[in-house]
């Protein structure tokens, strides 16, 4: 009991921390960081959701190439830290950080409203920490999710083509080509 | 000892709660930051949030398609990332930076 | 198929035309259209002039589920309509030879494509269908105004556009409103077909507005009543008058006006039948303040062409007078007067055009003296004239008459007002005639007098069948009466219970049909 | 972790031990690449201090640890701190989850037999099973993969923060190399995954540790004398593999990102004392995971069959030797620990090897090879691995 | 010969000769037009001879030949037949307007050979001999008001016959467009008749009268009959809108003579002549035409007296004269009433030809004060000019005579007459006998103040011709129409020819106690009138050439007001025209430009502004985006969970 919650009061707290300096550190690529950080540190409690894989894939793709990607992006950009990290506005400042709050307040009242209408046990059962997971979960996405699949690997590759000739624009490193 | 019970049995609730926290301070970083790739990263964020409820959900009832959704999901998000950030490029190579506001620009 | 041919067989042309080099699209959608006028003298012949009921009727499926059907059919009220449309098409395109010299092949399929839409709302039975049509006709027009139109052409084209398109809008409101109605009434299957419309009967309280047959009236009676136009929504007509190019003023003015006020006899009277009754006046008034109101403004209007233009906005005033005091008089007089309409204000816009493409100005200060360069076309102008002042003799006579007379029967006050127009009528065109063509030599006359302003050949081949026509409708009326009375005394008969039955006049005695012999002699 | 204070404390030396094990290997490998290349360029090499010069390695240890700290003036401090320490992650992480030997199955004791004495502990423990690795994980390879891509942040961070515009161009150099070499190495690694049906490190090593055995159409083969090596199976997948290893580990030919003739010494320009060994530390350490990689996936792990399986090895302790109960674990899983030692030094020679006798890319010639030579070949071979596969399993079924 | 074909000719000779002119409109051989012209007008007059002869040799009572050549138009009940009526009131109509109209054609041909295009005057002048033709002809209300505007559309066409000239050519738009108004009036009174007797025949309506009379209120009648008044004071210059005719005097001369004087303007006596059955079922309309007629002839009168140009004061003359035609109608004199129009024809046909000839004599000159003793240079003009003078001023026992004081005495004895009216009629005729003999002074008598360069000189013989023929007809037209008490005294007897012709056709109000030595009395006073003031003016303008302008200083501003024709134009022209043209203008600027456009801009503006406030939420800010959809969720979820 002890054993599962210590890990995951440490876990939500950088989690939350770093999310924290994610959105308020002045310095992107700090921000950058502390996101990865915060990914890293959700990969691992997917770990402990016994859903390993996905924690991989996890670190992967989101610690391992999208926030690298950002980081690259970022350092080409070289960015100093930012004057003005927020956006102006008195009003509509707060209104967005009041909708967010109350956002926030609804979601767990909500949750905590919720408890006895989920149909769930109130343990983890786990799903599986064995490698059949894996291929449970290839078999429902080739099987079940196969169009889905498909579908997603064309967005991927319009994404691809997209994304170069978006950046490709007039006078770009690509432009005497 | 209800109150210490509650805290140390760690079940669904106290994981959707940090989704629904970290969701909202993805969206917190979505709506005040300037810099496009913080804003980027505040969906990211957002993102993940909904991904652990997703994994919560799938693991506390035994059921893998919230695994498959969250499969979906990072997918797209780094799909996302990734006009996303060319975006960012592009605006960047024009304006020397990329304040979200430069994003007006675009409309036609 | 007689009517669908004449409906869609202006599209082949169109598409002919557009497979061939542009510079044979003069000549042969000339020939073609042409060829469509005599084909539509064919169904003129075979018309059975004894009956109100619809004729060579079609009808097939097209969305069965909310009963929209493709079914045309004709009757005395549309029959000249369509004449009138094939026989001014060929004049346009053989009036337009030099005029247009710009994408000269998307004019005239822009042309043929007007032909068929318009030809399309006179014959449709089907309310969508004839939605679509009404609809479709502003399309080719819109190109019209807008590509070979004059300087301030987008205004206009966008103003006559989004003017009619506003009207019409509450007419596709009021007709899904008659749709569900018709579901209603046929017990679960919807249908669009006008003569299921007129079975409707729509609850109507006297003295109310919001009522539902008050409503429907009005929304179609706007979309009507802009396109006709009637008084406070005709600004449009000056505009896109004075913007047009020839044929495309020809045509607006000539057939597309008629629209609104074929609508009102189509759809307007005989389906809100009450409503009329109770509503007539308004009509009416709008009507004879249309027609004095056109006729004033008309007399300081400095561009002939705007000046014919809002005497196109009195002379639609006759005719939706006419239709209101719903008498037999005023009906036929309404029906007469959009044929006359069609072909005075028609040959007046072509005349105007003529002159301009010679000298480019359309200022009435820039002229005068003009009878001495042109004298043959100073006669025929005046002909024109005469008829579109409605001298006895010539066409606009019997019309106007025919209106006053049953607008006087209906209301001896709107009647009298009315009356008034024709006094200003003749002011404000006869003053025209006379700073354009007598007095001394205008700047512009003497500038163009040496490159002669008078007409050519094609110009006189243009023009002769219309003076033709002018003085045939006025000395002998009845060979176009007679073939939509039958039908107009059906509509005057039997407003409150206005059906239409079907019959196909093939199975009928041949000598009960319009036949050409009859037509020349009688 | 564990159930109980014996599992946890052995668990936890046994990841200290092998974070340790892998920091100390860098001098090692150090001594022997800068004897090797000598070797190869006909030269002598380290050879004053100590015998062979081994204990040069020390002195340059305490050179380093004694070296001024030093940090670019416009530097972001804090960056260009971590990004050493950041370096070292990837590979303690991912070489703590490669199974090093088979488990130890360790019976209930109440004692240890220390040969001359017995500790008896009073109570009795038992039974244990203890992962020859830092941890296990089951579906090893992913974790491997998503720990390896962390590497990037150190270069990047390193690149960055030390303000210096050969470093960035290094460190981007370094990131776009491993993002994009990434690709092919996942890529080749799916043909694996096919064949073995399986996430995990220790049953990939497990059917590698039979004989050569395959159905086709429907019939079982199997070739007694050859193992079920990887290799046997998967020969491109493992050259891809293997290439984009290097890649991976920024090595030659690889070494773009340090290409000193060009950017000084990239991302390292600005570094030097400890931070700059820790990431030779992290180096090393990535070489360490690429050959231990290779060793597992296609060369049969700390198996070595005919000879050294789990089955052989159990066998030679209990029976030749006549040893009973937890010592023949313990000593059939330290034996299989020395076949993939031997097996893991080969690789690294080759890592060494190549350094010193392949020269570098340009840097288009690089990206072409890892996206259009590569990447290709490694989606053929996974298509062709997969059709095959279906085949022969279609038969079966 | 069949009277279908004839009265069908009646139309179609001058139709042809229209189209063989109107053809080669640019042909300057005057010859051939004028004698194809004149042929087709001459041709009407024998059909019109062998017409009336057929009348004649029918029974009294039946005298009627109709003749129906097709339908022309039905609507509903509503159905007229293009059907020509020949009967004894538009037998004589005929008569004049073939026989003075083939007269004038034939003066034309003189009088237009120098015009630029002869061809088109004919062409014109042969339309309208067919239009008048289908007007008198006419056996419907219709069919009359075709030619009843075909005659306005041909004065129009002839007066702007040199249209070169500005002012001519508004002088036509003007006669147009005031014709246009009497027209419209025309128009109103067919409806009335219309919805009360359902039908525009003549004969329909006469035979459904008496029951249509004796069941309904008169007011529709009374009030149809205002209305066919009204057109015909268009027609036939009446007050208030006789001004066309003064300023349509700037067409041809021939034409005034014809159109103007002999044909068109007695075009509403005809009609109402026609209508006399139901004009008697409206006293009190009778009363207003007499009143106008009598205020007309008086007022025309007077201007008369004061004008200079020759062609005016004889138009003034004929708005008198139709004003003595009125005057008759409206006292129910209506066989007077034709004889005077007969007669009038004669004798102003006489004097505007004769004016032409003066004028083409002249060189186009027009003012009196440029002419004088022109006897001596044109004998033959001035001698016929001297018949229309005594005929006009009604000396006996020339043809005015006789239709004058028969009108004088049924204004003054017809049981719808007054004495004031009669006081009216004399002293119209008073002035009528003035501006007669002063215009006679000035042009032909005392010494010439032609202009040097001017060579007068007598017209050729084929304008001659007219002017004797005319002269004859003036001196004998009015021994037709003897009246009763002269004719009892005066040798042999000589009926009453055209009464007796017309009163089987024509129901005239007789004066209830008429006595002879009254009538006797009446006439001496009105010829002793007359006959003072021609002495006036013979005084004024040629023994004492100083009284005119004494006398015009005494009256000072009536005799402005008077010359400068009582103001009535410039009063229509600044208190309806102007201001309506004003109005117009106003109407356009500010109802089409400033109002309607304005309300369309309005609308557009208001879709334009609500898209600019939506624009503003949607102005590229995408965490404002994100602000709206993050309040959207919350909104949403709370409005859920409020829910359950």
């Amino acid at each position: 009991m002890l054993g599962a919650a210590i890990p995951f009061y440490i876990l939500s707290f950088l989690v939350l921390f770093f999310a924290y300096k994610t959105i308020t550190s002045p310095n992107p690529i700090h921000c950058a960081l502390h996101l990865a950080i915060t990914m890293i540190n959700l990969a691992f409690i997917f770990f402990g959701l016994n859903s390993p894989f996905i924690g991989g894939v996890q670190l992967v793709v989101y610690a391992g190439a999208v926030m690298v990607l950002f980081v690259m992006v970022l350092m080409l950009f070289d960015l100093k830290t930012e004057v003005r990290a927020f956006s102006r506005g008195l009003f509509s400042s707060f209104l967005k950080v009041a909708s967010s709050g109350f956002l926030a307040g609804i979601l767990i009242v909500g949750v905590l409203m919720s408890t006895d209408m989920l149909d769930v046990t109130s343990d983890s059962v786990g799903v599986g920490v064995k490698a059949t997971s894996s291929t449970d979960i290839a078999l429902l996405l080739f099987n079940q999710y196969v169009f889905a699949f498909e579908v997603l690997g064309l967005l991927l590759l319009l994404v691809a083509v997209g994304a170069v000739a978006v950046s490709r624009i007039p006078g770009g490193t690509h432009a005497n080509d | 000892m209800p109150m210490t019970e509650a805290f140390l049995n760690v079940g669904l609730n106290h994981y959707l709660i940090l989704s629904a926290l970290l969701f909202t301070m993805g969206m917190i970083g979505v709506l005040m930051r300037k810099n496009v790739i913080v804003i980027l990263m505040g969906i990211e964020l957002m993102l993940n949030a909904v991904n652990l409820s997703f994994i919560s959900f799938s693991s506390y009832s035994g059921n893998l398609n919230g695994q498959i959704m969250v499969f979906f999901v990072m997918t797209i998000a780094a799909a996302e990332a990734a006009v996303g950030l060319a975006l960012a490029v592009a605006i960047y190579k024009r304006y020397k930076e990329i304040n979200i506001r430069f994003f007006e620009q675009l409309r036609g | 198929m007689l009517l669908s041919l004449l409906i869609f067989l202006p599209l082949v042309y169109a598409l002919i035309v557009m497979a061939l080099p542009a510079r044979f699209s003069r000549p042969v959608s000339l020939a073609l259209s042409g060829l469509h006028f005599v084909f539509s003298l064919v169904l003129l012949a075979r018309f059975d002039v004894t009956t109100a009921d619809l004729q060579f009727v079609e009808q097939m499926d097209w969305v069965k589920s909310f009963g929209i059907s493709y079914f045309v059919g004709i009757d005395g009220i549309s029959l000249w309509l369509v004449m009138l449309t094939t026989f001014l098409t060929p004049l346009t395109i053989l009036g337009s030879w030099t005029a247009i010299t710009d994408k000269v092949k998307g004019f005239h399929v822009a042309m043929l494509a007007l032909e068929a839409t318009m030809i399309g709302t006179f014959l449709a039975m089907d309310a969508v269908l004839f939605y679509v049509f009404f609809e479709a006709s502003l399309i080719p027009m819109y190109f019209m105004i807008g590509i070979w139109g004059g300087a301030r052409r987008i205004y206009a084209t966008v103003k006559f556009f989004i003017y009619t398109m506003f009207g019409s809008l509450f007419m596709l409101v009021a007709l899904i409103a008659l749709m569900f109605m018709t579901q209603e009434m046929l017990g679960g299957q919807m249908s669009a077909s006008i003569l299921d419309f007129y079975k409707l009967e729509i609850p109507f309280v006297a003295g109310q507005f919001l009522n539902s047959q008050t409503l429907l009236f009005f929304a179609f009676a706007l979309a009507f009543a802009i396109k006709v136009p009637m008084f406070p929504f005709h600004t449009w007509l000056p505009d896109a008058h004075v913007e047009a190019p020839t044929p495309g003023s020809v045509i607006l003015a000539g057939v597309m006006l008629k629209m609104g006020t074929y609508g009102f006899m189509r759809l307007g009277l005989p389906l809100f039948p009450e409503a009329v009754e109770y509503w007539s006046w308004l009509f009416m008034l709008l009507a004879v303040v249309g027609i004095i109101y056109g006729a004033l403004v008309a007399m300081v209007q400095p561009d002939i062409k705007k000046l014919v233009a809002y005497s196109s906005v009195s002379h639609m005033g006759y005719v939706v007078l006419g239709l209101f005091a719903f008498n037999a008089y005023g009906l036929t007089g309404g029906l007469y007067q959009m044929l006359n309409h069609g072909i005075s204000t028609g040959a007046l816009f072509l005349m105007v055009g003529m002159i301009y493409e010679r000298t480019h100005s359309r200022e009435i200060s820039q002229y005068g003296g003009l009878a001495k360069a042109a004298p043959w076309y100073t006669i025929l102008f005046v002909i024109v004239t005469m008829s579109s002042i409605a001298v006895p003799m010539t066409n606009g006579f019997i019309g106007e008459f025919l209106i006053l007379l049953g607008g006087f029967e209906a209301n001896p006050i709107f009647g009298a007002m009315a009356v008034l127009g024709v006094v200003l009528g003749a002011s404000y065109m006869l003053w025209m005639v006379k700073r354009v063509f007598f007095g001394g030599e205008g700047e512009i006359v003497t500038k163009y007098k040496s490159a002669g302003l008078d007409l050519n050949i094609r110009e006189a081949v243009v023009m002769a069948p219309l003076i033709v026509l002018i003085f045939w409708m006025g000395i002998f009326p009845n060979h176009f009466l007679r073939g939509s009375k039958a039908s107009l005394e059906h509509l005057e008969k039997n407003m409150r219970t206005y059906e239409l039955g079907i019959h196909n006049p093939s199975q009928k005695d041949q000598s009960e049909k319009y036949s050409m012999a009859e037509e020349r002699g009688e | 972790m564990g159930v109980d204070l014996f599992e946890i404390t052995v668990n936890l030396v046994k990841m200290i031990f092998i974070f340790v094990m892998m920091v100390n290997a860098v001098p090692l490998l150090v001594w022997v690449e800068r004897r090797g290349s000598a070797f190869i360029q006909n030269r002598y090499g380290p050879n004053r201090v100590g015998p062979l010069g081994l204990v040069q390695l020390l002195a340059d240890a305490v050179k380093f640890i004694f070296k001024e700290e030093f940090v670019p003036g416009k530097g972001h401090r804090l960056v260009f701190y971590l990004a050493p320490v950041v370096a070292l992650i990837p590979g303690a992480l991912a070489f703590a989850a490669i199974p090093l030997s088979m488990p130890i199955e360790l019976g209930e004791f109440s004692q240890i037999p220390l040969g001359l004495f017995t500790i008896d502990l009073g109570e009795t423990y038992g039974p244990y099973r203890f992962a020859f690795q830092g941890y296990e994980i089951g579906i090893g390879i992913v974790f491997v993969l998503g720990v390896s891509s962390l590497a990037a942040y150190a270069l990047l961070m390193a690149g960055w923060g030390s303000a210096n515009k050969y470093s960035l161009y290094g460190a981007l150099r370094a990131s776009a190399q491993t993002i994009s070499y990434e690709l092919a190495l996942g890529l080749s690694l799916v043909g694996i995954l096919l064949l073995f049906n399986t996430f995990n490190f220790k049953e990939i090593v497990e059917i590698q540790s039979q004989a050569l055995t395959f159905s086709f159409l429907g019939s079982q083969m199997t070739v007694p004398y050859l193992p079920n090596w990887g290799i046997i199976y998967q020969p491109v997948g493992a050259i891809i593999f293997f290439a984009a290893m290097f890649a991976e580990t920024n090595r030659l030919p690889f070494d773009l990102p340090e290409a000193e003739a060009e950017l000084v010494a990239g991302y390292h320009t600005e570094y030097g004392g400890i931070k700059m060994n820790m990431f030779y530390i992290g180096e090393y350490g990535h070489m360490l995971v690429a050959s231990a990689l290779m060793v597992t996936f296609y060369f049969g792990g700390y198996t070595l069959y005919p000879f050294f399986t789990p089955e052989t090895v159990n066998q030679f302790w209990s029976e030749t030797m006549g040893l009973t109960g937890n010592p023949v674990a313990l000593l059939s899983s330290l034996s299989l620990h020395l076949v993939f030692m031997v097996k893991l030094v080969i690789f690294l020679w080759v890592f060494i090897h190549v350094r010193w006798t392949l020269p570098r890319f340009r840097y288009d010639q690089l990206m072409d090879l890892g996206w259009k030579t590569m990447l290709p070949w490694a989606l053929a071979n996974t298509i062709l691995t997969a059709v095959v596969i279906l085949i022969m399993r279609a038969a079966w079924s | 010969m069949n009277e279908q074909l004839l009265l069908g000719l009646l139309v179609v000779l001058p139709f042809l000769g229209f189209l063989f002119n109107g053809i080669r409109f640019t042909s300057k051989n005057y010859k051939l037009a004028g004698t194809v012209a004149s042929t087709a007008s001459g041709l009407c007059f024998l059909i019109s001879l062998t017409l009336v002869a057929k009348l004649i040799g029918m029974p009294e009572g039946e005298r009627v030949i109709t003749s129906h050549f097709f339908d022309w138009f039905l609507a509903g009940d509503f159905s007229v037949s293009a059907s020509f009526l020949l009967d004894p009131i538009n037998a004589v109509m005929i008569l004049v307007i073939t026989g003075v109209g083939t007269l004038i054609h034939i003066f034309s041909i003189g009088y237009i050979s120098h015009d630029e295009r002869p061809s088109k005057y004919f062409a014109y002048l042969n339309l309208f001999l067919m239009n008048m033709l289908i007007l008198v002809l006419g056996d419907n209300l219709l069919v009359m008001f075709v030619g009843w505007e075909g005659v306005g559309l041909c004065s129009y066409l002839l007066i702007g016959f040199w249209f070169s000239d500005p002012e001519k050519a508004a002088a036509g738009m003007k006669a147009f467009i005031t014709n246009r108004i009497g027209d419209a009036g025309f128009l109103l009174g067919i409806f009335m008749l219309f919805l009360s007797f359902g039908t525009v025949t003549f004969s329909e309506i006469a035979t459904r009268l008496p029951e249509t009379a004796e069941m309904m209120w008169t007011g529709p009648i009374t009030l149809a009959c205002l209305f066919l008044f009204i057109g015909a004071t268009g027609k036939s210059a009446q007050i208030p809108l006789y001004v066309w005719l003064p300023d349509a005097m700037a067409g041809p001369t021939p034409v005034s003579a014809l159109i103007h004087a002999a044909t068109m303007v007695t075009a509403g006596v005809y009609m109402i002549v026609r209508m006399s059955d139901v004009f008697v079922l409206a006293p009190l309309v009778m009363n207003v035409i007499a009143i106008i007629g009598a205020l007309t002839a008086l007022g025309a009168a007077t201007i008369g007296m004061t004008q200079w140009d020759i062609k005016k004061i004889l138009a003034y003359s004929t708005v008198s004269q139709l004003g003595y035609m009125f005057l008759a109608v409206g006292v129910g004199a209506f066989i007077p009433a034709m004889f005077h129009l007969m007669t009038h024809a004669f004798f102003k046909a006489l004097m505007f030809l004769g004016s032409g000839s003066v004028i083409h004599a002249m060189a186009d000159e027009q003012d009196v004060r440029k002419m004088g003793g022109l006897k001596k240079y044109m004998p033959i003009t001035h001698f016929t000019f001297l018949l229309g003078w005594l005929a006009i001023i009604g000396a006996p026992p020339l043809a005015g005579f006789f239709s004058k004081d028969e009108i004088l005495w049924y204004s003054f004895a017809s049981p719808a007459g007054h004495w004031s009216l009669w006081v009216a009629g004399v002293i119209a005729a008073g002035c009528t006998a003035f501006y007669m003999t002063r215009l006679m002074c000035l042009t032909f008598w005392g010494e010439s103040r032609v202009p040097k360069e001017v060579h007068p000189h007598e017209s050729p013989v084929s304008m001659t011709f007219p002017l004797i023929v005319l002269g004859v007809l003036s001196v004998v037209g009015g021994w037709i129409g003897i009246p009763h008490v002269l004719g009892a005294i005066i040798p042999g007897h000589p009926p009453n020819v055209l009464e007796h012709w017309l009163e089987p056709v024509v129901r005239m109000l007789k004066p209830e106690h008429a006595s002879a030595a009254v009538e006797f009395a009446l006439m001496g006073i009105s010829l002793s009138v007359a006959g003072i003031s021609a002495y006036f003016a013979y005084d004024f303008y040629l023994v004492h050439k100083d009284r005119p302008t004494m006398v015009t200083k005494k009256l000072g501003g009536l005799y402005s007001l008077v010359s400068d024709k009582y103001r009535i134009d410039e009063f229509y022209f600044g208190r309806i025209i102007n201001p309506l043209i004003d109005l117009s203008k106003g109407l356009w600027l500010y109802i089409d430009i400033n109002f309607i456009d304005k309300m369309t801009y309005l609308a557009s503006d208001m879709v334009k502004g609500s898209g600019q406030f939506l624009r503003s939420l949607q102005n590229g800010n995408l965490q404002q985006y994100a602000l709206y959809i993050s309040l959207g969720v919350v909104v949403t979820i709370t409005y859920i969970l409020m829910g359950s």
